[in-house]
């Protein structure tokens, strides 16, 4: 179910969040202090290209990360295969990078607040 | 411990296939007794239609493991005070095989997969040429040997969850017989080994989660193995894009 | 009445996977004609069963390093009493050289090194040179999951959990036709025509009270030539271990082997009052080959009479328990998981009976008397004589297993279409086989019990005329009660007591040969000791012996050895050879 | 039939796959929440102030705890399996998660 391919991808998007995550949470650590706005975060990040690349690879990374993720706890718990499981890898993972990237250009893409 | 109790409530599986049920049985206790002289004194003695599977008695043939207590082990090395409790023990078939009937599972795909792995040596020389000498304090040779002494006993091979799951993994044993081979200076094709585990049911698909060296009762460690597969399978994998 | 048989039809066919079984099946597929078809019926699992397994000391090949070919086999022939027949003896020194390099080379095993990458050889009690490699004290394990691989990844037909019971000839009697089997799993029978049939079913004197070999082997294979007629030679030799675990008559732990290496390494043995009494025996003391220390504790057991207190001690704890634990880390874990302490601690031993030198008669190339059938392993006789020295077992499964497979091969080119079988015979085996179904069912472990008391104290390590009359008494009882005794024809799938009356059967046939032919030999020599003849003889006139089957009886014989190398008192060694090249210990 | 396999390393196994599997269930909804912010930014406030709550702030120190671990679980399961050394596995599991617990605790200090 996971073959060499599968298996490098699922651990270079490892490697690419784990830097992304901490930093994240570094961020939002550093961030609640004083209570969070709407405002206060989109002030920051909005029109900002750097947190675009950070968030946008994040999404990206994640979305292939999860879906082999959930593709192989499906397989062994459920016995999926074939097609089906193929089918819900790929539903997984565009599911998270449309989502994702909704999410991202909402809070990088710089047009304000409305 | 009532292991000075002199019946023990044995409970083991009955049945053919996927159908089947515990059964009980009192047998009498001794000292120095295995499980697998509790197993063979209900076949002697209660219940002659009782089927479980033996050859060596010492722990070399790995023909004769089951679960015992939900944990699988040699029954030929376990001594029956190991692992009773509250004077009872119950003794199930291997997990993770097709049972055949009781206690006996058919060790065919163990053993396919063994094969499917590139477990088998290639040659690199021939029966008229000298045997090379090799030495014993090279590293690659020390880490085959950290693996040789496997008997296929598939203990490891039922106590991995991911076998369990997942019917087209490997295996630990097989995976861990690659190795071996894979370090091996006389095995002719190295690459072939990495070929062999790489693909949907390879070494990829294990989580590290380690049961397989936890249970191995000969103290072999195939989780270090497995990560030794794919550790080179990573660095031939990034080679190949650069 | 012939049930149903299910007929099956092979070209070249292969009865147990030890080393004899592996190797035949590997030469015979580089051997055979393409095409040839192969197959392997098995009792258990490939490769799992048998005592090839379990060899744990090595294997005997002289490499060079002043040992020679030519002192390879002096030993065996003086370590056989001169009863071996030279020419396979011969032929086992010679082909172990060979067979080791296509071990390591081809096979894949990877035995002990030197430091210097050379191989690590070692000396067994008996020899005269470093000579046996070995990989640790698991020797067998290397050997045969190597083979088993190599065998697993070729196209031979498996038939595993397949019981071979009858060798059926053709109606003239002149050549093997095909083996009746059963079906374990299934309960269903099965007759596999072939054009040759190699029998590796491995001996295995398991109607010992206290035995080694695995469970699986119970002399089928010398019963199956018995009855088809076939000589057996040499079926008075019974080698014995003298160190056996002692658990209690209810452990399959008990008679299993306590390594040789640890009298090497200066383990005690010690009577029950804490005394060391080997020296009472031999020189040697501990050290003493394997019959003479198995007598010894035989002899000390039979001195203290006490029913209670069956078997001497073996003693390490005076070599320091940390050494002992961590030189024989196997064995110090063995004895833990059967509740003993080797390592601080006394374990009670006493002499197992460990492997038969006894089988059918054979040629060099393993062939047989009757045309079809080939023999080699523990199955053939021969290569021994009275005593086999250890190390040499492996060695002549392996060198005999592939010379069958090459003599097969070969001489498949030359033979016909396949035989038909004599449809009596199939039928009486095959009722032979059933014959408990149609019985009261009872127990059958009382009746093995019974026979491995018989053996073990009439036709044991100590023998007497009187003693192995009694025997032959006693086994012809044992016999009458098991045919006597029923299995429920129920649920025959898998039904292992089935199987124990059918071992039983096999064990009552060839302990009858044991006990008629060691009252044919009139003198002691190497495992086989008369109390009433202790003396070894004129060594000039060696005989060895032959038993048939002769209607009901089994008819001894005795032939005189043929000295076609070497006579006794003579050596093929170049002048001024040291007589040992091991350093005294 | 029963199975027993309860040990440090397999603890670990199913710690990392619980955490993963609740952070894929987690992220989509996380996801929805922030692209609130452009179309409907009062709502996204409306959800912080929620986020200001007791046992939703209990909540989210699980949530940063499972990443913790999940992410100090692949890292010690990669090091296992690429880098050379490999014996002292069992401290490497127990050495993840007390660094999660240590990120997520000073979140969690943090935070309250
Ligand atoms: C504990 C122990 C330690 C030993 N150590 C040494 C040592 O250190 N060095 C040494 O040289 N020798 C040693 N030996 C002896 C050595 O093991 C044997 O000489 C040799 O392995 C015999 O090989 P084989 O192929 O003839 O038989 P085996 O390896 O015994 O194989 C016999 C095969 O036949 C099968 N079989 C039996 N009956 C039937 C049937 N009816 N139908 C189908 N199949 C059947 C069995 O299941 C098995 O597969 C040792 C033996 C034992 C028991
Ligand atoms: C935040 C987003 C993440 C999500 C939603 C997520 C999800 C998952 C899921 C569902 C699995 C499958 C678990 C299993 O097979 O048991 C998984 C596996 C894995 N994750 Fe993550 N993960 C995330 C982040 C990370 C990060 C940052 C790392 C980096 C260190 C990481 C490392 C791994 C590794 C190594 C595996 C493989 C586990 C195995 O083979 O057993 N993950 N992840
Ligand atoms: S690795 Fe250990 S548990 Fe697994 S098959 Fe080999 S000996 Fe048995
Ligand atoms: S138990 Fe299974 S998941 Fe891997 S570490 Fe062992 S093979
Ligand atoms: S019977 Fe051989 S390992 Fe247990």
């Amino acid at each position: 179910m996971l073959d060499l391919r599968l298996y490098m991808l699922q651990r270079i998007t490892a490697l690419i969040m784990a830097p992304l995550t901490l930093g994240h949470i570094a961020v939002i650590i550093y961030a609640v202090q004083g209570g969070l706005s709407a405002a206060e975060i989109l002030g920051r990040t909005q029109g900002s290209v750097f947190w675009f690349l950070f968030y946008g690879s994040f999404v990206l990374a994640v979305a292939v990360h999860a879906a082999i993720g959930l593709r192989v706890i499906l397989h062994e718990w459920t016995g999926m295969t074939g097609t089906r499981l193929a089918a819900l890898t790929w539903g997984v993972g565009l599911g998270l990078f449309v989502m994702g990237s909704k999410a991202v250009i909402a809070v990088t893409w710089p047009v304000g607040l409305p | 411990m009532t292991a000075q109790n002199d019946t023990l409530e044995v409970s083991v599986w009955r049945g053919s296939g996927v159908a089947g049920q515990f059964e009980t049985f009192e047998v009498p206790a001794q000292d120095n007794q295995t499980i697998l002289d509790v197993v063979s004194w209900i076949q002697h003695y209660a219940d002659a239609t009782l089927t479980y599977r033996f050859a060596c008695r010492v722990g070399m043939c790995g023909s004769c493991a089951m679960m015992v207590n939900g944990r699988p082990r040699w029954t030929c090395r376990t001594h029956v005070k190991k692992v009773l409790n509250g004077g009872k023990v119950e003794i199930g078939p291997l997990r993770n095989l097709p049972i055949i009937k009781d206690l006996a599972v058919d060790m065919d795909p163990f053993f396919d997969k063994w094969v499917a792995a590139g477990g088998v040596h290639t040659p690199s020389a021939s029966r008229a040429d000298p045997i090379p000498a090799i030495d014993p304090g090279d590293h690659s040779r020390q880490v085959a040997s950290a693996g040789i002494e496997c008997i296929n006993c598939s203990v490891c091979y039922a106590a991995c969850d991911t076998v369990a799951g997942n019917p087209e993994y490997l295996g630990p044993a097989a995976l861990q017989r690659a190795w071996t081979l894979y370090n091996d200076a006389k095995h002719e094709d190295r690459t072939d080994i990495l070929a062999a585990v790489s693909g949907a049911g390879g070494c990829h698909n294990c989580h590290s989660m380690g049961s397989c060296t936890v249970y191995c009762p000969n103290d072999l460690d195939p989780m270090s193995a497995i990560a030794g597969l794919k550790r080179e399978t990573a660095r031939g994998f990034l080679r190949r894009r650069k | 009445m012939t049930g149903t048989i299910e007929r099956h039809d092979t070209d070249i066919l292969i009865l147990g996977t030890g080393g004899a079984g592996l190797f035949a099946a590997l030469h015979a597929q580089q051997a055979a004609p393409e095409g040839t078809k192969i197959t392997i019926a098995v009792k258990g699992l490939i490769g799992k069963c048998g005592c090839t397994r379990m060899v744990q000391g090595g294997y005997n090949v002289a490499l060079g390093g002043g040992d020679t070919v030519a002192r390879h086999f002096m030993d065996t022939i003086e370590g056989g009493k001169w009863l071996p027949n030279q020419d396979m003896a011969w032929r086992l020194c010679e082909q172990a050289v060979v067979r080791i390099r296509e071990l390591e080379n081809e096979i894949g095993c990877f035995f002990d090194r030197n430091p210097d990458g050379s191989l690590h050889q070692k000396a067994f009690a008996g020899q005269t040179a470093d000579r046996t490699v070995h990989k640790g004290d698991l020797t067998g394990i290397e050997i045969i999951n190597r083979l088993m691989e190599q065998v697993l990844s070729r196209p031979v037909e498996k038939l595993q959990e397949h019981r071979a019971i009858g060798l059926i000839p053709t109606k003239d009697g002149s050549a093997l036709a095909g083996v009746l089997m059963i079906d374990m799993r299934t309960g269903g029978f099965r007759f596999v025509r072939a054009k040759t049939v190699l029998m590796a079913t491995g001996g295995g004197p398991t109607m010992y009270k206290y035995h080694t070999p695995s469970g699986d082997k119970t002399m089928d294979g010398l019963a199956m030539a018995l009855r088809a007629g076939l000589p057996l030679r040499d079926m008075e030799m019974v080698q014995f271990h003298p160190t056996g675990l002692l658990a209690g008559a209810h452990s399959r732990m008990t008679g299993t082997v306590l390594e040789e290496g640890l009298r090497g390494a200066g383990g005690q043995l010690l009577n029950a009052a804490g005394q060391r009494f080997m020296f009472d025996y031999d020189v040697k003391g501990e050290r003493a080959t394997r019959d003479v220390v198995s007598r010894g504790i035989y002899a000390e057991m039979r001195k203290s009479n006490d029913p209670g207190q069956v078997g001497m001690f073996i003693s390490m704890a005076h070599l320091g328990p940390d050494n002992v634990r961590r030189k024989f880390k196997g064995m110090v874990r063995r004895c833990e998981d059967s509740g003993f302490d080797l390592a601080g601690g006394l374990v009670k031993v006493v002499p197992t009976a460990h492997y038969f030198m006894g089988g059918v008669v054979v040629d060099v190339d393993t062939r047989t008397a009757l045309e079809g059938l080939y023999v080699a392993g523990e199955d053939a006789g021969g290569a021994h004589g009275s005593n086999r020295l250890g190390g040499n077992g492996v060695a002549n499964s392996t060198v005999y297993g592939g010379i069958a497979g090459d003599t097969m091969g070969r001489d498949i080119r030359t033979m016909g279409n396949l035989r038909d079988p004599d449809e009596a015979v199939l039928a009486a085996e095959y009722a032979r086989a059933v014959h408990p179904l149609s019985r009261k069912p009872d127990l059958v472990q009382p009746l093995r019990n019974r026979l491995q008391e018989a053996m073990w104290e009439d036709v044991g390590v100590m023998r007497t005329a009187s003693g192995m009359q009694r025997g032959l008494e006693r086994i012809a009882t044992i016999e009458d009660d098991l045919m006597q005794v029923g299995v429920a024809p129920g649920n025959l799938a898998f039904n292992l007591t089935w199987h124990d009356w059918l071992n039983m059967a096999s064990l009552c046939d060839i302990s009858k040969v044991i006990a008629k032919a060691g009252l044919a030999r009139e003198n002691s020599r190497g495992a086989h000791f008369r109390e009433d003849f202790p003396e070894t003889g004129d060594l000039a006139a060696s005989y060895f012996t032959i038993a048939r089957q002769d209607g009901a009886d089994v008819d001894v014989t005795r032939e005189p050895v043929d000295f076609s190398i070497v006579r006794p008192g003579e050596t093929i060694l170049p002048e001024g050879e040291p007589e040992t090249l091991v350093a005294a210990q | 039939m029963r199975v027993a396999r309860v040990h440090p390393l397999w603890l670990a196994y199913v710690l990392h796959r619980v955490s993963g599997l609740a952070l894929a269930l987690f992220l989509p909804l996380h996801f929805w929440v922030l692209s609130l912010a452009l179309t409907q930014p009062e709502r996204l406030d409306a959800f912080l102030n929620f986020a200001d709550q007791p046992l939703v702030k209990l909540a989210e120190f699980g949530l940063i705890f499972l990443l913790a671990v999940h992410i100090f679980g692949g890292l010690r399961l990669m090091a296992m399996e690429w880098l050379p050394w490999s014996a002292p596995q069992k401290t490497l599991a127990a050495g993840a998660l007390g660094v999660a617990f240590v990120i997520s605790g000073t979140f969690f200090l943090q935070v309250v």
